[in-house]
């Protein structure tokens, strides 16, 4: 190589290295960037988290919270530990409260409906817009003379929102606040009402009874108050207070619970009540009985000796016997009637036979047994509205009653059988606004959808149900501001007042926020038990914030005792065994639907994690199954996995198949919450819908949808992608669970 | 041996001018980056700590609580900014952001990623004082940066304070 | 040779993590599996307190899921007999870890507090601490995975995300052990037993589990792990698992599974 | 037993190298054309695939939680295997002076360093963070930090870079004679390439003298390694406690097996490359088909008992762990069918070596060996991700399948070795000029034996 060669090369590598190295310099990605505070907040501290008290408001328990914020985002929801109802701990779904919060399918802001109903197609408008639509529209059916045509659909209110909601329909003229809730436990408080005049949900008191005996209640998973339940269970369990409880479920298919207990009796659907009544029987025949007329039950019960029943529910003479013995022998017992024998036409034969068995073994009102609640301290104008159900809900759509119909926090389109026709009710309501936060199956149907705040953005409150036996009262208060331009369902009511003014001028608050202090205030004055626990009613107020609510800190209240009369159930035990749509000859199965025990009603299935949370039972992920008994399926000639066709009388679902050991072989059983058409990317087209096959049958006394009350044939409809967690559930003697005899003795 | 022909001395040239560029700016990236961003605003520590002493921690308020330091709030400069040489051109920019009510867009100088656990807090009660990492920033006029804030800066300092467990993972990853 | 001096004497100070001849404290959890209903409240408070992502449908199907902790459910018996049971199964923080001498880089190795650490930044991914994990509880990033916006706002910043090609595991929600130990330092005082819970035992419904230091006589967790009903889960491989379960109770010696 | 000679007829100095120039510079344009294509797939095959896994993480692999190693381990240790016989064939068969080694060394020792090319490959294929790799050496760095010294992947550092070392070390000094030879004759870029390589080699003496030293010191240093490598390899599984790898058998199984698949690889190597080149006929003749046929037979016995030692031990533990593991590997489709024919395959199969005439023959030389390397590949698979598949606890048995991608990266690697091959006979002999010289004997005798 000739030296100048050598040159050019040198001063060509250091040009192309200093371009290299300028370009380096010059074209660098911008920095991290250091944003401060403009105003500094006293209480945020960068780096370091704050907790909010609040409450949760993913299901009807009412649990206490701590939301961990840091710099303005919520990071993790926690057990309040102070709160009565679930002692700091939490379920899944609580858990998911943040994915509902930062849901990126939440809907931004307030929409108007630009195409057809169903559709989807809305633009973007402003809140003032959004409230003078509502105020136009209330105000004209008002002048029209049908102000009874406003119709508003909402979980069950147990807060001062409720309170609100009440005085907005009352001073407007309306008297059709509908309050549904799929799993709403319409039953049991109809049933508890006339058995023992109880107006709230009493407490079970699981965690100081030795002999649990659950008709189809599935308590540590979404019975009620699960939480509050599985911290009870877990007490129970435990050998020191005078040995370890025990626990019997009775329910055709193995739930959660079931799973747990120390025995199942997988009776025949339908025929749980006779079951209860039988075992009743047996009491009273055996002279086990506590509390007079015998004769009044003798009477009452003739009719289910435990030899009769023993054919109609397929547990055997002696088995009714030996459970009758131990329920009244061992001290304290308590039955418990769940989902499983309220979801029958006839739910509430089921709950009442329940009662009996409590009464005759002296249960209620005892510890460890069924314990009366206290009033709530929030005054609530009704209790459980019996006559306000879905049919006659579509019953006054069809009379063309219904003016206008705001949807606020609930999606019965989703969670009602087809056959009900809730869908066409809302699609040809003139004026539909949906209060909600996602685009669900509901909200696709309205004028108007104004995107609410979050249980984490909002103000609230709630007096839990079933509460522990003392009063309780859970304030919600926000963690954050609100991530979108969204807003309080109160603030939204009180907005459309103000701008209505006239009739509605009653309601003068400025925010809901004022309101409910207002509320609190209110009720601090007028409640002894309340002022007693504090000053002044601005400290009562900071430390109810600070603490997550109220509840008295003793919590020994005097028990009322309730009495079951023979004459009142009598009553309200027909239809023995239940009713069921379809003939066994052409459905030779018995179909049960369950709640998803994350996805519940369906509400959980547009949060990430909950859909990748394997169900307990089947470990199934994203998606629907059917648990169908592995004879059965062999029977049939499916596999697991296999797509099967379940096909009731009114509708016809695709699952894949899940072989369950722990199903009776005549029944299958399918869970609800996945099957969304709507709900965002998460839920949408995954899984089906059980709901829908269902004939739209109600329990004539309460308006409770049976779930249960219908059967269905089963055929192999060719391969699915069911994805579950589980390689293998044998454990094929590793000793990974091991097991020790009652006694606490280690065993070899 | 005889001179390249000029296709192959052209491509040589291309390939070794090409390596040298890239090595050019990886060296740039790897051991000159920018030490000394631009700010926003054209702040002064040495007016500020050096010659008004002004202690730190009057205005990074965090330091002793918080894994973070924390910049100053725009309230806290306007608090003295609202008397004080309000007639300066950098200070009417200090004024615009407080009247939008923006925050200033500082940009980092001390940055760690993710993966790094750091807390200001502990270090400054173990009695360090902030110069040891941040260098005498009284007489910076335009903040920048003097340690490497490598793995190896750390676990020197570590080693030689005989820190307990200061050599262990765990103390800052994770 | 100066030179050389002195890289010998660099040298010396190098770590070989691990190795510590006394330990601060040995965190260990038990596991009541009379009181566990395999509710898996405690898997999700995993997925919200370590920033554990969802892989959805598609990589489930091929057992990615990220769950550090797992609720391992097992039956026995046909219909009508049928017994269940469930283990939730983390990882066991095993004194005598087998993962730790898979590693060949030291991303997982035994700290001084006790705990099977893995320092995600130093993984290189060579899966052989996942191959020898007896209790399958190590997760790989597959993939990188990032919630989709704005879930991302809910990622607990104590906790890294971490990168594709990084095994991770369970370490007892070490973020918190550390905020437990550097509140205490602040108030001069040592751990206080009960003060430091990770996210699964705090959300437990029923109060299953019990975390603390098993060094400490006086703990919760010591007292329990003397009960008569303890077991370790493979115990025959020696590995010294940190986590000690207490035995379901069958109600006549015979329903339960296992043996 | 009187020792058969190879059969050098006729063989001179001049011949030999005529004949070995000849492989090197005289091909068809078809040769170049097969290399390309070769390359190519290699670059489709192994690089691109590659560089969309680095992109996209591991996530493209089957590999899942309880099965972390798939075909990328078994591809890694198979090539460990065939990267056997080249030392074997080289250094212990140096040390015993067996002469009809002289002819295959060179190409056995080639195959051993492309093949290390490939486990080098496949180690950092099968890591998720491949751009750390050098994290896995013990160097000084400002983390102050060793690596672990206990881990069987760091003991797999070492051997795996020891043995490479060696084995280029080993090959370049058998070539330096080679080369000093061939640049008298080569023009162009290859005279200044034989020039530079052969580092002024004349032939005195004591350079002999030194050369070979060298390359008996090498001898002796590698032939423990062959040994320890594919133990430490071994060790990789054996010293975990998952049922099916946790085997005291693993360290003499590996290497036996290796040894099979080497010398099934060497005798392949062979039969092709005399297909191609008839020349090297003269120097690779059915003797040399003979002795290898013996080994591939012994091999082939030992590693049929040691398998039945691995699957005998774990029926006679009787334990769920191992009988769970043995009845997922013998009894469930479709690894009972792959079990059976990865017996047949390295069991059944080179059984027909027992008949003399079978050695030399067509059948023996393409059919068995590629058998016996099938078999070989289906016993890392069996042993591999099989055992991960049934661990401990049974929720968390899985069940693994390659996608494209690792189905690719296989294909595309064995491309890029064949390629690697056919591109380095091209520049280097293929067959040891010297050794070859030393059978044919000095020139004075006229080829004449003695």
């Amino acid at each position: 190589m000739k030296r100048r060669d050598f040159l050019k090369f040198i001063g060509v590598g250091a040009a192309g290295g200093a371009a290299g190295f300028i370009i380096g310099k010059v074209s660098k990605p911008p920095g991290a960037k250091l944003i401060p505070y403009v105003v500094p907040d006293e209480n945020i501290i960068p780096g370091v988290a704050n907790y909010y008290s609040s409450l949760c408001t993913l299901c009807s328990a009412g649990c206490g919270i701590h939301a961990r914020v840091m710099e303005g985002r919520v990071k993790k929801i926690e057990g309040n530990p102070l709160h009565p109802v679930n002692k700091g701990r939490l379920c899944a779904l609580g858990q998911a409260m943040p994915q509902v919060t930062y849901n990126p399918d939440r809907i931004k802001g307030p929409l108007k409906r630009r195409g057809a109903k169903g559709t989807g197609d809305y633009v973007d408008i402003t809140w003032e817009e959004a409230i003078t639509i509502i105020s136009k529209n209330l105000s004209d059916i008002a002048k029209s003379g049908s102000a009874d045509g406003l119709y508003l659909l909402t979980p069950p209110q147990r807060g001062n929102l409720g309170a609100l909601i009440d005085s907005f329909l009352t001073a407007y003229g309306s008297s059709n606040h509908y309050q549904y809730e799929l799993f709403g436990q319409r039953n049991l408080y109809f049933a508890n009402h006339a058995a023992m005049g109880l107006a709230n949900a009493p407490h079970y008191d699981i965690e100081n009874a030795k002999y649990v005996l659950s008709f189809g209640a599935d308590f540590t998973s979404t019975w009620m108050s699960p939480v509050h339940y599985s911290a009870a269970y877990g007490e129970m369990r435990q050998a020191g207070k005078g040995g370890r409880g025990a626990l019997v479920q009775v329910e055709p298919r193995l739930s959660l619970t079931g799973a747990n207990a120390d025995e199942w009796v997988p009776a025949k659907p339908g025929t749980e009540a006779i079951l209860a009544l039988a075992i009743a029987h047996a009491v009273v025949e055996k002279g086990w009985a506590k509390g007079g007329d015998l004769d009044g039950w003798r009477h009452v019960l003739a009719g289910y000796k435990p030899s009769v029943a023993a054919d109609l529910t397929d547990v055997s003479e002696e088995r009714i016997y030996a459970i009758a013995r131990a329920f009244t022998h061992t001290r304290p017992s308590l039955a418990i009637g769940g989902d499983g024998v309220s979801s029958y036409q006839d739910g509430v034969s089921g709950l009442m036979a329940v009662n009996i068995l409590n009464h005759l073994a002296g249960n209620n009102g005892a510890t460890g047994g069924v314990i009366p609640n206290p009033e709530p301290a929030i005054k609530r104008d009704s209790a459980v509205d019996f006559k306000r159900r879905i049919s006659t809900l579509a019953a006054d759509a069809a009379k063309g009653k219904v003016k206008a119909l705001i949807i606020y926090n609930s999606n019965p389109v989703f969670t009602t059988p087809v056959a009900a026709k809730l869908a066409s009710v809302i699609r040809d309501a003139p004026f539909v606004v949906s209060m909600s936060s996602f685009l669900d199956e509901t909200a696709v149907y309205a004028d108007l959808i104004l995107p609410m705040h979050t249980g984490l953005e909002d103000w609230g409150d709630d007096a839990p149900e079933p509460g522990v036996g003392t009063r309780v009262m859970t304030i919600m208060q926000p963690a954050i501001t609100p991530y979108y331009n969204s807003k309080g369902a109160g603030d939204v009511f009180l907005g459309v007042a103000k701008q209505m003014g006239g009739r509605l001028s009653g309601l003068k608050a400025n925010s809901f926020a004022e309101y409910l202090k207002d509320a609190w205030r209110t009720a601090y004055s007028k409640d002894r038990q309340m002022s007693a626990s504090a000053l002044t009613f601005d400290e009562f107020w900071e430390g109810a914030l600070k603490r997550g609510g109220w509840w008295p800190k003793a919590t020994v209240e005097a028990r009322r005792q309730v009495t079951v009369s023979a004459r009142s159930v009598s009553a309200h035990l027909a239809q023995m065994p239940a009713r069921f749509e379809g003939k066994d000859t052409d459905y030779p199965f018995y179909l049960m639907l369950y709640p998803h025990s994350a996805h519940r009603d369906g509400r959980g299935a547009n949060l990430p994690w909950l859909q990748e949370l394997p169900d307990p039972m089947t470990s199934v992920v994203w998606g629907t199954w059917v648990e169908v008994n592995p004879k059965t399926a062999a029977r049939l000639g499916l596999k697991e996995g296999d797509m099967a066709a379940i096909e009731s009388p009114s509708g016809k679902i695709t699952a894949p198949v899940y072989l369950y050991p722990g199903i009776r072989p005549d029944t299958v059983a399918v869970p609800i919450g996945q099957g969304h058409t709507q709900y965002g990317r998460y839920a949408a087209r995954r899984g089906a819908n059980p709901i829908e096959m269902l004939p739209h049958s109600e329990d004539a006394r309460t308006g409770a949808i049976a779930l249960n009350s219908t059967r269905v044939k089963l055929s192999g409809a060719g391969p699915s992608n069911m994805v579950k967690m589980e390689g293998s559930t044998k454990e094929l003697g590793r000793e990974i669970i091991q097991t020790a005899p009652p006694d606490g003795r280690s065993e070899s | 041996m005889n001179s390249l022909s000029l296709i192959k001395q052209l491509i040589a040239l291309v390939i070794v001018g090409g390596a040298a560029f890239l090595i050019g700016y990886g060296v740039n990236i790897t051991y000159f980056y920018d030490r000394t961003p631009e700010q926003p605003i054209e702040f002064s520590h040495k007016i500020h700590a050096g010659d008004n002493k002004i202690p730190c921690k009057y205005c990074h308020l965090y330091v002793e609580r918080s894994r973070v330091a924390g910049v100053p709030n725009v309230q806290r400069c306007m608090g003295c900014h609202k008397i004080i040489k309000t007639d300066s051109p950098l200070i009417q920019k200090l004024t615009s952001y407080w009247d939008k009510k923006e925050p200033i867009p500082w940009v980092k100088v001390h940055n760690l990623p993710d993966y790094v656990h750091f807390t200001h807090k502990r270090h400054i009660k173990a009695g360090l004082d902030c110069s040891l990492c941040h260098g005498d920033v009284a007489s910076m006029s335009r903040i920048t940066r003097v340690a490497s804030l490598k793995m190896g800066w750390c676990l020197s300092c570590h080693e030689k304070r005989e820190v307990k467990n200061g050599k262990d993972c765990w103390t800052c990853h994770k | 040779m100066s030179v050389l001096n002195s890289i010998g004497e660099k040298l010396k100070s190098y770590r070989v993590p691990g190795y510590y001849t006394k330990f601060d404290h040995r965190w260990g959890m038990v596991i009541d599996l009379d009181r566990c209903n395999g509710c898996e409240a405690c898997v999700t408070a995993c997925y919200a307190e370590n920033n554990l992502p969802v892989v959805g449908e598609k990589d489930c199907a091929n057992s990615r899921a990220f769950s550090w902790l797992r609720v391992e459910r097992y039956v026995e018996g046909e219909y009508p007999d049928v017994k269940v049971g469930f283990i939730p199964i983390m990882c066991h923080n095993c004194a005598k870890a087998p993962c730790e001498t898979g590693c060949p880089v030291y991303a997982t190795y035994h700290n001084q507090d006790g705990l099977n650490v893995q320092v995600y930044n130093r993984c290189v991914g060579t899966f052989t601490c996942a191959t020898y994990c007896p209790y399958d509880v190590r997760r790989f990033n597959w993939r990188t995975y990032r919630p989709d916006k704005p879930l991302d706002e809910q990622l607990n910043p104590d906790v890294t995300v971490r990168e594709m090609g990084v095994m991770e595991k369970c370490t007892f929600c070490i973020q918190r052990i550390r905020a437990g130990k550097d509140n205490a330092k602040d108030e001069r005082r040592g751990v206080k037993d009960g003060e430091i819970t990770p996210a699964c035992a705090q959300s437990c419904p029923t109060g299953a589990i019990t975390f603390g230091d098993l060094n400490d006589p006086q703990s919760m967790v010591s007292k329990l792990a003397l009960s008569p009903r303890r077991y370790r889960l493979l115990e025959e491989l020696n590995t010294d698992p940190s986590v000690i379960y207490l035995k379901r109770v069958a109600k006549d010696g015979s329903t339960g599974t296992g043996e | 037993m009187a020792q058969q000679e190879p059969e050098s007829n006729n063989l001179t100095y001049k011949g030999v190298n005529e004949d070995v120039m000849g492989i090197i510079t005289r091909s068809g344009l078809g040769y170049y054309l097969l290399t390309g294509a070769f390359a190519l797939a290699a670059i489709g095959l192994f690089i691109m695939p590659w560089a969309y896994q680095i992109y996209l993480g591991q996530g493209v692999t089957g590999l899942n939680a309880p099965v972390f190693w798939g075909i990328y381990l078994v591809n890694f240790v198979f090539w460990v295997g065939i990267a056997h016989a080249g030392t074997l064939i080289s250094a212990m068969l140096f040390i015993t002076q067996t002469p009809w080694r002289r002819a295959i060394a060179r190409g056995a020792e080639t195959m051993t360093l492309f093949a290390l090319v490939l486990v080098t490959l496949f180690i950092f294929i099968h890591m998720g963070r491949p751009w750390n790799f050098y994290w896995t050496f013990p160097y000084p760095n400002q983390r102050q930090l060793w690596t672990s010294f206990v881990s069987p992947i760091t003991f797999d550092v070492f051997a795996i870079g020891t043995y490479t070392t060696s084995s280029i070390v080993f090959l370049y000094f058998g070539l330096i004679p080679d080369i000093a030879a061939l640049s008298h004759t080569a023009t162009g870029w290859r005279k200044a390439l034989y020039e530079t390589l052969s580092w002024g080699w004349r032939g005195t003496d004591a350079q002999w003298s030194v050369q070979a030293k060298a390359c008996m010191f090498f001898s002796a240093f590698i032939m423990p390694l062959v040994v320890s490598v594919h133990s430490v390899v071994s060790w990789d599984f054996a010293l975990s406690v998952v049922p099916g790898f946790s085997k005291t058998v693993f360290a003499p199984y590996f290497v036996t097996g290796a040894l099979l698949s080497g010398f099934a690889g060497v005798l392949l190597m062979l039969s092709i490359m005399r297909e191609v080149y008839p020349v090297m006929k003269k120097y690779v003749t059915n003797y040399h088909y003979d002795r290898i046929g013996v080994f591939v037979l012994v091999l082939s016995l030992t590693w049929s008992y040691l398998t039945l030692m691995e699957v005998a031990t774990g029926l006679y533990a009787n334990t769920s762990l191992e009988m769970e593991h043995l009845k997922f590997k013998l009894a469930t489709p479709p690894y009972l069918q792959l079990f059976a024919l990865m017996i047949f395959c390295n069991t059944v199969m080179p059984l027909v070596f027992i008949v003399r005439k079978v050695r030399p023959s067509r059948f023996g030389r393409f059919v068995v060996p590629v058998f016996v390397l099938t078999g070989m590949w289906l016993e890392r698979y069996l042993i591999i991700p099989n055992s991960l598949s049934r661990k401990f606890l049974p929720w968390m048995w899985h069940d693994y399948a390659p996608t494209w991608v690792e189905a690719s990266i296989a294909v595309g690697t064995l491309c890029g070795f064949i390629a690697m091959f056919m591109m380095f006979i091209k520049v280097f002999p293929i067959i040891s000029l010297f050794e070859v010289k030393e059978d044919v004997g000095i020139p004075m005798r006229n080829g004449k034996r003695h």
